[in-house]
């Protein structure tokens, strides 16, 4: 098995689905021969041509709202919004339309759309490249909201998008890109959308999170370790539908429970995941259900120190998962 | 019988049949919208928004239209326009009664929220001009898939306001994609006159902002409307990309059944729009050209108010769908 | 005390607000000569003119973002969004514009906006007529949003938001429209923003809700009490920031709390006042904390049958409530 | 001093002082765009976002305004055009360096990102073309209040795909309002070509479909767009509503200090593009029309390097924000 960055799985990912499928494409700003701002899109149009690897005009709605069309026509578009903060303009076609088609059309049409979206801080992006937007999209049915954190997971979950005949939005932390390494395997694989997964087993207190601070819980957890508690890490991987067997179960073996996100605490993913244990699983709870997320601001502030005002880290991960211990 | 000068149809192109089955749908169109009126005021259909007014642009249009293989991304006042694609007067009652059947929706949404995957006609929601970038995709898709197909879009002259206008025709104007953007100017977006909501003159000004020709026309002429289309469907099946046709027209009744148009319109100015009616005055021309004589113009409405009423009981007595079905097709399963 | 229908309280906090200070104008579709189709603007024209009454062409994103010019310029715009479900091609103005002109300026710029949108359903508006689109924003410093549901609070609510000076959304449910009516004081009042208000007092059960289903709990409430069973009811009122103090000694009182809102069960507002008492008076609970929502289906349909399920009705709410005060 | 038949600027009405002074803001500009660049590849600050290449257009529209009462919603590259309205070398300077001090937003956003109540410069954001709509609501808060002021407004050429340009321009062309809309088309969006972006071939193009002219000119003249935005001042004021102004410019570095422009833009291409850079083009003006010589020109140069140098050293030394503040200012206390 292969050790590649998180961002190498979301191309592989791409390519390999490009390869397979001749309806795939992809659609967004810069993904041509720029290779999209990020990269993702590195290689894909030397590959597949311009024809499928779109340029498209500087309009998110549209992008939206094409990929829609040819969604509903048959084909499987990937388009990429250039930051998840970029989104809003989209929402309408997002949430109104894409999320809609098959319930309202008593399942004669349907929408199979990729929307792919690099979110979250940490890069000196301000208020406006660091945004965590994924809580405006856990409210609606018929959407798919997933959030991987590893490359593994990053490239099953894609396929699995792509792949899939509902709608799709994709979160990808762009501070993973490069900074999260993992095995994938050479061969075709796909991970389920739906399921969460734990990713590191414990006894004594459990946390729950997705993205760039599920590592952070990781690291924490190793440290904990250390000190003899042993911390059970679940990694949502999907924020909607939340699977809510797997909160469960992982909030029951501990009995103590912190979630931990980037996005502001309150009205975020966290809230719904607290309500679930606390309305599936009170009594075998031992301590208040904790929140570890960032502050409640409008967005992460571009000067250094404010960056890391809002950053959570190992470190205050790892304080809260210890005070909760001590509880 | 003999062509006169008068007789426009056989220059545009269109047999005499085609003219008097465009005339059919006109007034079937017409007459389900009426019954769907007296229904609503009897308190029997919850909602109606009506075509009245607008059926000589979207007939003109559909003809123009390969309905066996080009698109409809259609908005809600587009009745005549699905006839001519395939819907049936049942089908449009069971829409107005939100009844299981409805092909639509299944009774999930209001009447005029048209989709049908076998007649190619995608489904429309709601918020006005989504359907725009739909189109676009859809031309997009076609063009990857090398397939010959066109596909039409319509939408208000207020709609044509929205974001999503814009965009969506840019994109199609960048890609050349074989588009036709088609607004019902009805003059009115719910309360609001044209001069409230346009900065131009006519919204096909708008179309050399896109790169692509934009055309305004008289709506109520379906000869008219179909002469316009059919160059646009040629451009487009050309390769020669998108084109904007506006129609004026007029909204002959109120915005939709919730609404009271006499707190923001004359009387007198309905009546003088009612006098430029298109069905009578498509009965008119198809009577001088000699296509038509009033034995068939009785029997065609004998025809159509046959069906209508037919519709209308078979609407009515049909099932509702279960309670628990709306938990249904949320995700494929 | 005058009786009042919830509609005239909106008209009339608005009608006050034009008269006391010339700086504040209402904007949207329809808003002029046909008075709102809900008639919510009814006769503001009449008395204010066209210049301070405007009718807007058909673009939501404009409005939103019109209005905020003029309000950074200092002008207190109420902008209506027609029916909440079109609010989505204006999130981006919204969320990423006036919620974040203080913050992102440092304090030199701000955005006195009120955007008033009618929401819900039960009024056969079908998927697109009866959203409940508050949790899309119940996640966003910068932005206060409120959700009333008698006369009195609407009035008051609504002058408050006039006079704030940050961006407000107002949601008003339009099953209250017409259906709820109640008195209201003559003189001007104001009610403050971001505080919740108990309705009713009790001592067995605590039910926690917002707009029409408020008054669902209200009247079960009634019923109940004729079994013996006492209900403490409080009204969320702002949905953002939520008022933590009312939920937590709301839900302490009687440590078994149910809350109820018509909005889809995961992801709505409920979850966050849920993590909100599970995160501060867990020891407190004597039963899970229970959520009685709409279902989680894309938005309410149009046929009669189905929009009777999707409907909470005072009989579906004293049902919940008797489950657990059985518990 | 006599006037040759090469002086342009006396016809446009502009003074020899008010020239050399359209000269100096622009070479600031450049200056500090250079400087930044410089720091940021030193690791000193981490991101830069250039006017380089648009300082002409933007300098020129700047003095056609009034710089005591109208409004500027500017975009990311419009360094050039907020130092004629009153910012400073240092404020730019504390900005790049995300300092406590920076005017703009005490460090919160990027460079780039302008607002200054005081010189009515309205906060701006990233998502490109928010600013459209304002810049009508704030004219028309001006006309509610009868207030003689015109607003300004300016975005890139990609961005005028934006459904907000749409909507914004069309609002602005229905109340006939003092807005100016100028798009500096500097023929890229990040990588992606103006044929890639513009079903039309100018942006003006699309001002016919909200009812006011547009007009395409050359952006690296400052005097030509000095006297165009003049006409659409005059316009503005007398209450003839909006005009589209589309400069024509290049930008002349990568999009920003992250990007690589080499991946979709040829050596070539943007070396023939330096031939224009309006500085030494403005330059080289200035000498033949006998407004500037040799002396003048070094004496300026010196100027403007002793300002951007103590911007630097003194933004460079300022404060950061006090990581707490990141809580501040969330609403009003
Ligand atoms: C995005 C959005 N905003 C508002 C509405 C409410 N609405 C429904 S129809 C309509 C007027 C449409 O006018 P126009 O586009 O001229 O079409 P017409 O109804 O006149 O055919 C409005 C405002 C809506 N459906 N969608
Ligand atoms: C809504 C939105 N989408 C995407 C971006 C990312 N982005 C920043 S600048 C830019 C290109 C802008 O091109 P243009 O409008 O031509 O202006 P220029 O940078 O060339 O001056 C893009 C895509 C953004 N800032 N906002
Ligand atoms: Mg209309
Ligand atoms: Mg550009």
């Amino acid at each position: 098995m292969a050790v590649i960055s998180f961002i190498e799985a979301i191309t592989q990912a791409m390519q390999e689905e490009m390869r397979r499928d001749p309806s795939v494409f992809v659609m967004g700003e810069d993904v041509g021969v720029r290779g999209g701002v990020f990269r993702a899109t590195n290689g894909l149009i030397e590959e597949f041509g311009e024809g499928r690897v779109i340029d498209t005009p500087l309009a998110e709605s549209a992008i939206a709202g094409v990929a829609i069309g040819a969604a509903a026509y048959g084909m499987r578009p990937i388009a990429e919004i250039q930051f998840a903060d970029f989104i809003m303009t989209a929402v309408n076609q997002i949430v109104n339309e894409a999320a809609k088609m098959r319930y309202r059309s008593n399942n004669d049409w349907n929408c199979p759309v990729t929307i792919r979206a690099p979110f979250g801080g940490g890069v000196h992006g301000a208020l406006y490249h660091s945004q965590s937007v994924e809580a405006m999209f856990t409210n609606i049915p018929g959407l798919k909201v997933v959030a991987p954190s590893t490359p593994y997971d990053a490239k099953g979950l894609l396929k699995a998008a792509i792949r899939d005949n509902d709608p799709v939005l994709f979160f990808e932390h762009k501070r993973c890109y490069r900074l999260i390494k993992g095995e994938v395997p050479d061969g075709d694989y796909v991970v389920p959308i739906g399921r969460a997964d734990v990713k590191r087993e414990g006894d004594d207190i459990t946390v729950i999170s997705y993205g760039l601070t599920l590592h952070f819980a990781l690291q924490a957890a190793e440290k904990l370790a250390e000190e003899g508690i042993s911390a059970h890490v679940l990694d949502l991987r999907t924020l909607y539908p939340l699977d809510k067997e797997a909160i469960i179960t992982a909030a029951s073996k501990t009995g103590k429970v912190l979630i931990v996100h980037e996005d502001n605490k309150e009205g975020g993913v966290g809230g719904e995941v607290a309500a679930i244990i606390a309305e599936h699983c009170l009594f075998d709870l031992d301590a208040p259900i904790k929140r570890l997320c960032g502050p409640d601001i409008p967005a992460m502030p571009y000067s250094p120190p404010l960056e890391k005002f809002f950053m959570l880290t190992p470190e205050k991960v790892l304080e809260a998962m210890r005070e909760l211990a001590y509880f | 019988m003999t062509k006169s000068t008068r007789n426009r149809h056989t220059a545009a192109g269109l047999t005499d049949q085609q003219v008097l089955d465009m005339y059919y749908y006109m007034l079937l169109a017409r007459r389900i919208d009426e019954r769907q009126w007296l229904l609503n005021r009897a308190g029997k259909v919850p909602f109606v928004i009506s075509c009245q007014g607008q059926e000589a642009a979207q007939v003109g249009a559909a003809f123009a239209l390969d309905r066996q293989k080009d698109y409809l991304c259609p908005y809600y006042r587009d009745l005549a326009m699905v006839l001519v694609f395939g819907q049936t007067a049942r089908d449009c009652m069971l829409s107005a009664f939100a009844k299981a059947e409805d092909p639509n929706s299944g009774g999930r949404q209001m009447p005029g929220h048209f989709g049908s995957r076998k007649y190619r006609i995608l489904t429309g929601s709601s918020p006005v001009t989504t359907q725009v970038p739909h189109a676009v995709g859809i031309a997009l898709a076609g063009k990857m898939q090398k397939k010959d197909l066109v596909v039409f879009t319509s939408f208000g002259e207020g709609s044509s306001n929205q974001g999503d206008f814009h965009e969506g025709a840019n994109f199609a104007g960048v890609h050349k994609l074989p588009v036709i953007f088609f607004c019902e100017n009805n003059k009115y977006a719910i309360s609001v006159p044209l001069a409230k909501q346009l900065g131009c003159e006519r919204v096909s000004d708008r179309a050399a902002g896109y790169g692509f020709p934009g055309i305004t026309i008289d709506g109520n002429d379906p000869i008219v409307v179909y002469e316009t289309m059919k160059q646009a469907v040629e451009r487009a099946r050309a390769g020669e990309g998108p084109t904007l046709i506006e129609a004026v027209t007029y909204r002959l009744v109120p915005h939709s059944s919730d609404d009271d148009d006499r707190t923001y319109r004359t009387r007198e100015e309905v009546e003088d729009a009612r006098k430029k009616d298109p069905i009578p005055r498509f009965a008119a021309y198809l009577k001088e050209a000699g296509v038509m004589d009033e034995q068939m113009e009785q029997e065609m409405a004998q025809r159509v108010q046959a069906e209508v009423d037919e519709a209308t009981e078979y609407a009515e007595n049909a099932p509702y769908p279960m309670p628990e079905s709306a938990l249904d097709h949320v995700y494929e399963r």
